[in-house]
């Protein structure tokens, strides 16, 4: 069980990592601004004058929205390295034909989907505060979409197979053509896209860096941690089975 | 001077409830997902022990 | 002698076959000279199709190595293959292609030489010649059977795999196949997976029974004593399926 | 006599063949084209299929007015029809291989498995092109009739090749998945479409282009077309290497 100690102990020190970027996100981090508002006369306020003009001052509008990406950018890159690994876990499966690998890469691929749906939840709701829309075709939603999608498809594929060997290897096989599939899919959307804003501001405070950093270090150690987590489940419940089995025998 | 104040946070924390909502369900489903897979995690130990005991029976 | 396999056509050793925790053959080990007749017997679920599937390439062993007509099943496959025979109860035919067509298909399959010749000579000797030109689909179970004796015999193999050929054939077409396989009985080697336990003894000159995966018997015929050798197969069918 | 024709060869006259990969080759797509010109079974249902669809958009066209022009959606509903009839067409190509137990067959020959994977590609692309010749007219009475076409002759040619090598080379591969599952057409609806959004996209961006012509059209044209190739090239590579996997399992 050293395997359930390691989630255990990365999941409390991820937690932790999160924790704190979530604290500096909001009390150290410098608030980014989208524009600026404009009143007529100058306020005793704690936002930034930006400018002075003919038709009055020019207030910063925080950018309260972007706060969400201290997390949101962190999940959807933990969801995509866990995506890449099932697809090493499904080539190495195909390799050898252990179980265990297959196990892994669906694991893997299960963690990746919850990271993804979270992914989905946090990306919606940000385009909806900061667009006024709850949905955007945007290259990354939408290739995020198709990665859900994907995902999806590949636990019907596997729930639709009798044979265990059979779904093991057709899971291996979709896994790895998702993996191929989804960077083609943003690259395509990237360069067709035409017409839509360009999601990124250019750079950074450190003080915006320094969170972002912490929460994506955190993120990908809860990455593992969950991953790793299942793991020990399935690890048991195979130990169970393999009892049993010598049991009836 | 001190209602147009107020109107600037109006307009800034519009956005508020949508980070807030966020951030929630984040925390809430990694917490949920963990919470289900260690509690099943923790079913399972007491079921391997079980057979396992009574395996060790069988051969001793 | 040249040839070193020579009287070894199916050579099994420590043979095993895992998914998991599941094991659907376990250490097998066995040897068949050439010539032979094998039967292999066993209750559902005991292995006997992932066996099959593993002697004519199509699966791969686990562990163990497996030898047939001296060629490694999975080293070798490509010159295995076109050594070996097929045939099953399933027919393994196109129904909307005729007759002809596909015993054509098939011979271009396994690159034999002259494929409309070799076509028209099999479908003359089972007797098929007057329907060449009709679909498959149109055929009796007793023709379809015929037809795909003469599918496996297209390239001239030197050892025939029967899976279960007798299930779902009429009395008379049952005689038509104990017939044709007496045919060719002399200079094929045969492995016949079966439930009929008579119509597998009557036939073979070595038996198998495979239970959970493992060999519960190996003996050539003349070893065998019939009903102990039904009491050992009808223990194995109440241990039931791995 | 018949004694002569059913014995076996000596060993010695053993040898391989060469040239036989060419020859199965051609074998395996003789018969799926035999089979089809016997039966017609997929070439009209697949055409059925797609003038019911043609019904079907005028439906969702039917409130939209004389003020809206077709062409700007031309694409998007041509591709669509094709998609959804591939995926008819892929289906029954593989179920008549596994109806008799004739892949086992097949796999029993000594063929090279790539073999199998291209001669049944090359059969699917062969029907859903001829089914496409079909549709284009048809649907260039019904929707296109006002504006006419903007660009090259060749440019819609051009497009449909280049997509259908993708739907035929990668659908062979799902099918191949599918047909093995309970629930076969659903399971290749499932797996497809989120596989083939990066196609799609271009495809729809190039054949867009070719309808409507005008400035900027011959670039977005060849960008399309450009992603349709490069997603052919990465994604049909991807299926010819899984295929053996896939067709042993």
């Amino acid at each position: 069980m050293k395997q359930l100690r390691i989630a255990i102990i990365l999941l409390l020190i991820g937690g932790l990592l999160t924790t704190t970027a979530f604290f500096m996100a909001f009390f150290t981090a410098e608030v980014q601004q989208f524009g600026t508002v404009t009143v007529a006369s100058e306020l005793d306020t704690a936002f930034q004058l930006v400018s002075v003009g003919d038709n009055g001052f020019s207030y910063g509008r925080p950018w309260f929205s972007q706060k969400i990406f201290y997390f949101h950018v962190p999940v959807a890159e933990a969801s995509f390295l866990v995506l890449l690994l099932s697809a090493v876990f499904a080539v190495r499966f195909l390799m050898t034909r252990k179980r265990s690998f297959d196990t892994k890469s669906r694991i893997a691929m299960e963690t990746s989907l919850v990271f993804v749906i979270l992914t989905m939840i946090t990306g919606v709701l940000w385009t909806r505060a900061s667009w006024g829309v709850w949905w955007e075709w945007e290259p990354r939603l939408t290739t995020y979409f198709i990665m859900m999608l994907m995902m999806i498809a590949y636990f019907v594929l596997r729930n639709s197979i009798e044979d265990e060997e059979r779904r093991a290897v057709y899971g291996a096989a979709f896994a790895v053509l998702a993996a191929i599939n989804a960077p083609i899919s943003f690259m395509i959307t990237r360069v067709l896209e035409s017409n839509h804003p360009v999601v990124f501001q250019s750079g950074m405070a450190s003080s915006n860096l320094l969170p972002f950093i912490v929460a994506q270090v955190g993120m990908l150690m809860v990455g593992y941690a969950v991953y790793a987590l299942r793991m020990s489940e399935e690890r048991l419940g195979e130990r169970i089975d393999a009892a049993k089995e010598a049991l009836e025998g | 001077m001190e209602a147009t104040n107020a109107e600037l946070y109006r307009l800034a924390l519009t956005d508020a409830p949508y980070v807030i909502a966020a951030y929630g369900i984040l925390w809430i489903s990694f917490v949920a997902y963990v919470t289900m897979t260690l509690r099943r995690v923790m079913r399972l130990e007491k079921a391997v022990v079980v057979l396992e005991e009574s395996l060790e029976r069988r051969e001793a | 002698m040249t040839d070193v396999c020579t009287d070894s056509a199916v050579e099994v050793r420590g043979l095993t076959r895992t998914f998991g925790v599941r094991k659907a053959l376990d250490k097998v080990d066995f040897d068949l000279p050439r010539g032979a007749f094998l039967s292999v017997f066993g209750p559902n679920g005991a292995g006997k199709t992932t066996l099959v599937r593993i002697l004519t390439t199509l699966s791969a062993p686990s562990k163990g190595t497996v030898k047939v007509c001296g060629l490694d099943v999975v080293e070798q496959s490509d010159k295995l293959r076109s050594k070996i025979g097929l045939i099953s109860h399933n027919p393994l035919l196109y129904p909307d292609l005729t007759a002809e067509e596909n015993l054509q298909f098939f011979a271009d399959m396994y690159g034999v030489e002259n494929p409309a010749q070799r076509a028209r000579e099999l479908l003359i000797a089972v007797e098929l010649d007057h329907r060449r030109l009709d679909t498959v689909r149109t055929f009796s179970r007793g023709m379809l059977q015929r037809l795909s004796i003469a599918r496996a015999l297209l390239h001239r193999p030197e050892m025939l795999f029967l899976d279960e050929p007798y299930s779902g054939l009429d009395p008379h077409a049952m005689d038509i196949l104990d017939n044709l396989i007496a045919q060719v009985r002399h200079d094929h080697t045969f492995v016949m997976i079966s439930h009929d336990l008579d119509k597998g003894l009557e036939l073979c000159s070595h038996a198998l029974i495979l239970a959970r995966g493992k060999v519960v018997l190996s003996a050539p015929k003349e070893e065998i004593d019939v009903d102990d050798f039904k009491q050992t197969y009808r223990s194995t069918v109440g241990m039931g399926v791995a | 006599m018949a004694d002569e024709i059913l014995r076996r060869t000596p060993p010695a006259e053993r040898t391989k063949v060469p040239g036989l990969s060419l020859r199965q080759y051609k074998a395996i797509l003789r018969k799926d084209i035999v089979m089809e010109l016997r039966t017609k079974e997929m070439v009209t249902s697949m055409g059925l299929y797609s003038l019911l669809t043609m019904v079907v958009y005028q439906i969702a066209l039917s409130q939209s007015g004389s003020a809206f022009d077709p062409r700007t959606i031309a694409g998007g509903l041509l591709w669509l029809a094709f998609i959804f009839t591939s995926m008819l067409g892929l289906n029954r190509s593989l179920v008549h291989e596994k109806d008799q137990g004739c892949l086992e067959a097949l796999l029993l020959s000594p063929v090279d498995r790539p073999v199998i994977y291209f001669a049944k590609a090359s059969g699917n692309l062969i029907f859903l092109l001829i089914v496409e010749t079909l549709t284009i007219p048809v649907f260039a009475l019904m929707f296109l009739q006002q504006g006419g076409y903007g660009g090259s002759w060749w440019m819609i040619p051009l497009v449909l090749f280049a997509g259908s090598v993708g739907i035929a080379g990668v659908g062979t591969l799902l099918a191949t998945m599918s047909v093995n599952t309970s629930g076969k057409d659903f399971v290749l609806t499932v797996l497809m479409v989120p596989l083939m959004y990066p196609l799609l996209l271009a495809a729809v961006s190039a054949t867009s282009a070719a309808v409507l012509g005008g400035d900027g059209s011959i670039s977005q044209f060849w960008s399309g077309i450009a992603g349709v190739a490069g997603y052919d090239a990465i994604m049909v590579l991807a299926a010819y290497a899984l295929y053996e996997f896939v067709i042993g399992a």
